[in-house]
């Protein structure tokens, strides 16, 4: 097993979890979730990887039946990764919305300042 | 056609909100009475369906549907079957979370209809049938990875929801905080998603809790879906984002995010006892439930004391709710593996936490509705400029005070029904905890006390001169939801006996929840 | 079968035995009161609140956050923590997540030492 | 305000063929290749985040109305959800079309082949419409995030 790929997982999942610990500003806090994001989904697909695999598309596979499915990789995984993907587009662009909305209505993108709900 | 109806019923629950969801922006384009008429009969069919599939799963036991095929396995060429289709199981505890979601939904879309102002409502309601579908959905499925995207449904539809109002600063902050707080439980739970792939390489509910053993990487996995679930369901010291959220909400999301909180329980429960039912270590996660709900019933109530909006008020009480029945079921799974406690008072303890959290479900709705109507009558929400109400909203004080009555867990009402059971069973696992319970238990009716006697009590005041009481529409569902808490506590062991105790042994029994699908 | 009565393990509640005392104890209460003196009119005056014999006005009453002054001077160690916990900042709402995340994980960890 | 200098905007012409075709290209063949209606859309949609930003969000707007593209938005998730009622005589999202012999029903071959772009049943049609609905949405995003909901002067 290939160890590197989910070293790099860890250490994307620990930047990210720093960013939205100690970093302030909100559009760093959006960034400090995607680079989550992206450890999760580079997690996945260390999950999927096999070495000399070949990806599970018979249209481009450059070898015979009997040898695709020694070497094909497992589509799962990817799928999921996409789907997670997808997820994590739609969480970026509404929290980067509400970043925006929440500068206008308070002026500053600190979140030591935004905390109108306290207590 | 009934029959038909029910064969793919689980289906069509899923399906009828998203359908109305879709088409709700062009029916908006009609006018606002096309709209409505359009949004309370996608209502309507969803909760007809809903309660039929419920009646069905509890009369006649669990079932299993696949999406697109006839059966969740697929037998590949050399022979080896696995289960790997994206499935619906729906056992008795589903159908009752999903009924208590739209009994409580139904009512919400009718109040919305007189408390929601404004002239793009088309969008506001198609993220409704989205955040009803993800409910559902979190609720029916049968597997880890749909589980994690009808969570991340649920919880964008509901931060959009709640930043609906988005020229209130407020409201934009507390849908950041809660969008980044659960945005951060999702990715724990996808990243156990993983890590439970990689050792077992299934997806599938059924067939991992089948093939579960204990090992590192699964109690890893364990953790964090302990983790990330209890903070979605409100468990303290996660709570902060939950009164920011229920706060700064319209009251009918509000009341939507009371029943996403206890539909992300039910993913807990659903993920201890089903998916790790086999597992050794779940007398520590017992333990760890049982810790969370008492620092909860602490945190919240006193919080709660020293509340001025009303609605932060409630939501803090919520908080503390959410301990007694992260008490209740916690003291279930900390007996689950040895069946001579289980029988002895584990089964009632966690029929009681079950019990609570449909009580829960009531009572926080009913308090929730009332309030959104204060507001809705004055304009106001804080406590300290409210006096005097009692003579302008008397339905509305009389639904408040059944409200109050229930959460405080005064006798006739549910909640002391369900409190009864969690105490006496809990007692017989510690005494102290029961103490403890008890002693939150009359320390809940104390800011309801303050709530109940500043708002409605007191002098009338003179801005309040022209304060009518809310229209009917708004007062249907308060006067339903105070009914139900009313019979619920005064037939306590019947309603045990129909719905609880099947939502009981169905979540209590593995085998029989692996057994339907493979 | 019907039960009217939750079993709870070592005994039983039965609230409509309950509801029943109740509704007796209503019957008894109305039965005194048409005993009671016939000639009684309704004022104004007589529903007005008062305290220590003076009316109450609009900004006499006692407001919601006045309300247990004596409780909070009780416990102000404890509600001045609590306001620095509950400081808002969004931040601190993910560190309570990683710490309790964390406590979680160790006291499986420890689950598995102590137990196998 | 009207967009950038007139190079860019003759670029972004030119590039817009290009940039709608690959995406037309990337969702028809989302069956056969990576990538399908997602991808394709979101290809779709920043060729179209190009021209937002050479022309400017007023000449953008009289062309394509972020109330046409709602609309579009809705009708194609109506397209995918109704594709997958139609499969309701045997099950929710059943492909009733492949191997049945009419629009994308060809069976497909088993192994390694070349591709036969008229197979695979309701998969492509739900492609197209994730594809209309992903481009539209995301546009409607690009457009909204660019004008800051219309607050800006």
């Amino acid at each position: 097993m290939e160890l590197i790929p989910f070293l790099g997982a860890a250490l994307l999942f620990g930047i990210g979890l720093f960013a939205l610990v100690f970093k302030r500003n909100l559009i760093k806090i959006a960034m400090g979730l995607s680079i989550i994001d992206s450890g999760v989904n580079l997690f996945l697909i260390a999950l999927g990887y096999r070495s000399n695999g070949i990806a599970p598309i018979f249209t481009t596979a450059p070898v015979s039946n009997a040898q695709a499915a020694a070497t094909m990789v497992l589509p799962a995984p990817q799928a999921l990764t996409l789907t997670s993907i997808v997820i994590g587009l739609a969480v970026s662009a509404l929290m980067l919305s509400l970043a925006v909305l929440l500068f206008k209505h308070y002026g500053s993108a600190d979140a030591r300042k935004i905390r109108g709900l306290r207590e | 056609m009934i029959s038909f109806i029910l064969q793919h019923a689980p289906a069509l629950c899923l399906a009828t909100p998203l359908l109305f969801a879709f088409l709700t922006p062009l029916a908006d384009k009609a006018g606002s009475r096309v709209r409505k008429a359009f949004v309370f009969l996608g209502i309507l069919l969803t909760a007809l369906t809903v309660f039929t599939l419920a009646q069905n799963v509890i009369l006649q036991g669990a079932r299993v549907y696949t999406m697109g095929a006839s059966s969740p396995a697929l037998t590949l060429p050399s022979g080896m079957t696995l289960p790997v289709r994206i499935i619906l199981e729906i056992d008795a505890f589903s159908a009752l979370m999903a009924s208590l979601a739209l009994l409580v939904a139904f009512f919400a879309v009718v109040y919305s209809f007189r408390f929601m102002k404004g002239n793009s409502l088309g969008k506001f309601y198609s993220l409704f049938f989205v955040m009803l579908a993800g409910l559902i959905g979190l609720v029916f499925t049968g597997d880890l990875f749909t589980l994690f995207v009808f969570f991340e449904i649920l919880s964008i539809s509901s931060v959009a929801l709640v930043a609906y109002w988005y020229k209130r600063k407020k409201s934009v902050e507390a849908a950041f905080k809660y969008l980044l707080i659960s945005s951060v439980a999702s990715l724990c739970l996808l990243f156990s998603i993983g890590l439970l792939y990689g050792e077992y390489g299934l997806l599938n509910i059924a067939a991992l809790a089948a093939s579960m053993r204990l090992s590192f990487v699964t109690m890893v996995a364990l953790g964090l879906l302990l983790a990330a679930f209890s903070m979605k369901a409100g468990a303290a010291p996660m709570h902060y984002w939950l009164p920011d959220a229920y706060g700064e909400a319209p009251t009918p999301i509000t009341v939507m995010l009371g029943i996403a909180t206890l539909s992300s329980l039910y993913a807990l429960l659903r993920v201890l006892f089903t998916l790790f039912g086999s597992f050794s270590l779940l007398p520590v996660a017992g333990w760890v439930l049982i810790c969370l709900g008492v620092v909860s019933m602490f945190v919240g109530v006193t919080m709660a004391l020293k509340q001025d909006d009303i609605k932060r008020l409630i939501a803090y009480t919520a908080v503390s709710q959410a301990g007694f029945i992260f008490v209740g079921v916690g003291v279930g799974l900390a007996t689950i593996n040895s069946p001579a406690l289980f029988s002895a008072f584990g089964e009632n303890a966690l029929k009681g936490g079950l019990f609570h959290l449909v009580n829960h479900g009531i009572y926080e709705a009913l308090l929730f509705f009332s309030a959104g109507a204060v507001i809705y009558a004055t304009g106001k929400r804080r406590l300290s400029s409210l006096s005097g109400l009692a003579r302008k909203m008397p339905f509305t004080t009389v639904f408040f005070l059944v409200g109050a009555m229930a959460i405080a867990g005064i006798p006739p009402m549910n909640g002391f029904a369900s409190k009864i059971l969690i105490y006496e069973s809990v007692y017989r696992f510690n005494p102290l905890l029961t103490v403890l319970a008890l002693v939150v238990s009359v320390l809940t009716a104390v800011p309801f006390v303050k709530a109940f006697s500043s708002a409605f009590l007191g002098p009338e005041m003179a801005e309040f001169k022209k304060t009518k009481e809310v229209p009917m529409g708004m007062l249907l569902g308060m006067a339903v939801l105070a009914v139900i808490a009313v019979l619920f506590g005064l037939l306590p062991g019947l309603v045990v006996e129909t719905i609880i105790a099947p939502a009981v042994n169905a979540l209590a029994s593995q085998a029989a929840y692996v057994g339907v699908v493979l | 079968m019907i039960t009217f009565s939750l079993n709870t393990g070592p005994s039983a509640w039965a609230p409509l035995a309950m509801a029943a005392g109740i509704f007796l104890m209503l019957v008894v209460v109305l039965a005194l009161r048409f005993f009671g003196r016939k000639g009684f009119r309704y004022s104004k005056e007589k529903a007005m609140p008062f305290y220590s014999g003076n009316t109450v006005t609009q900004e006499e009453r006692v407001r919601a956050s006045d309300f247990f002054w004596g409780f909070f001077e009780a416990f102000k160690g404890y509600y001045a923590r609590m306001r620095e916990l509950h400081s808002g900042i969004v931040n601190d709402y993910v560190l309570w997540f990683v710490i309790v995340a964390s406590l979680i994980l160790v006291s499986l960890a420890l689950g598995v030492v102590l137990w196998a | 305000m009207s967009g950038l200098s007139k190079i860019v905007k003759n670029v972004a012409s030119v590039f817009i063929v290009p940039g709608l075709i690959f995406g037309a290209y990337v969702v028809a063949h989302g069956h056969l290749t990576p990538g399908g209606g997602f991808q394709g859309g979101t290809i779709i949609a920043t060729t179209l985040a190009l021209l937002l930003v050479a022309f400017g969000e007023k000449s953008f707007r009289k062309a394509i109305g972020k109330n046409a593209l709602a609309m579009l938005e809705s009708l194609a998730l109506f397209g995918f959800i109704g594709i997958a009622f139609l499969g309701l005589q045997s099950s929710f999202f059943n492909n009733f079309l492949s191997n049945s012999g009419s629009l994308f029903g060809q069976s497909v071959q088993f192994g390694v082949n070349e591709g036969n772009i008229n197979s695979a049943g309701v998969i492509p049609l739900m492609n197209f419409m994730v594809g209309i609905e992903v481009a539209s949405g995301l546009t409607i995003i690009v457009i909204a995030m660019y004008s800051g909901w219309g607050e800006r002067k």
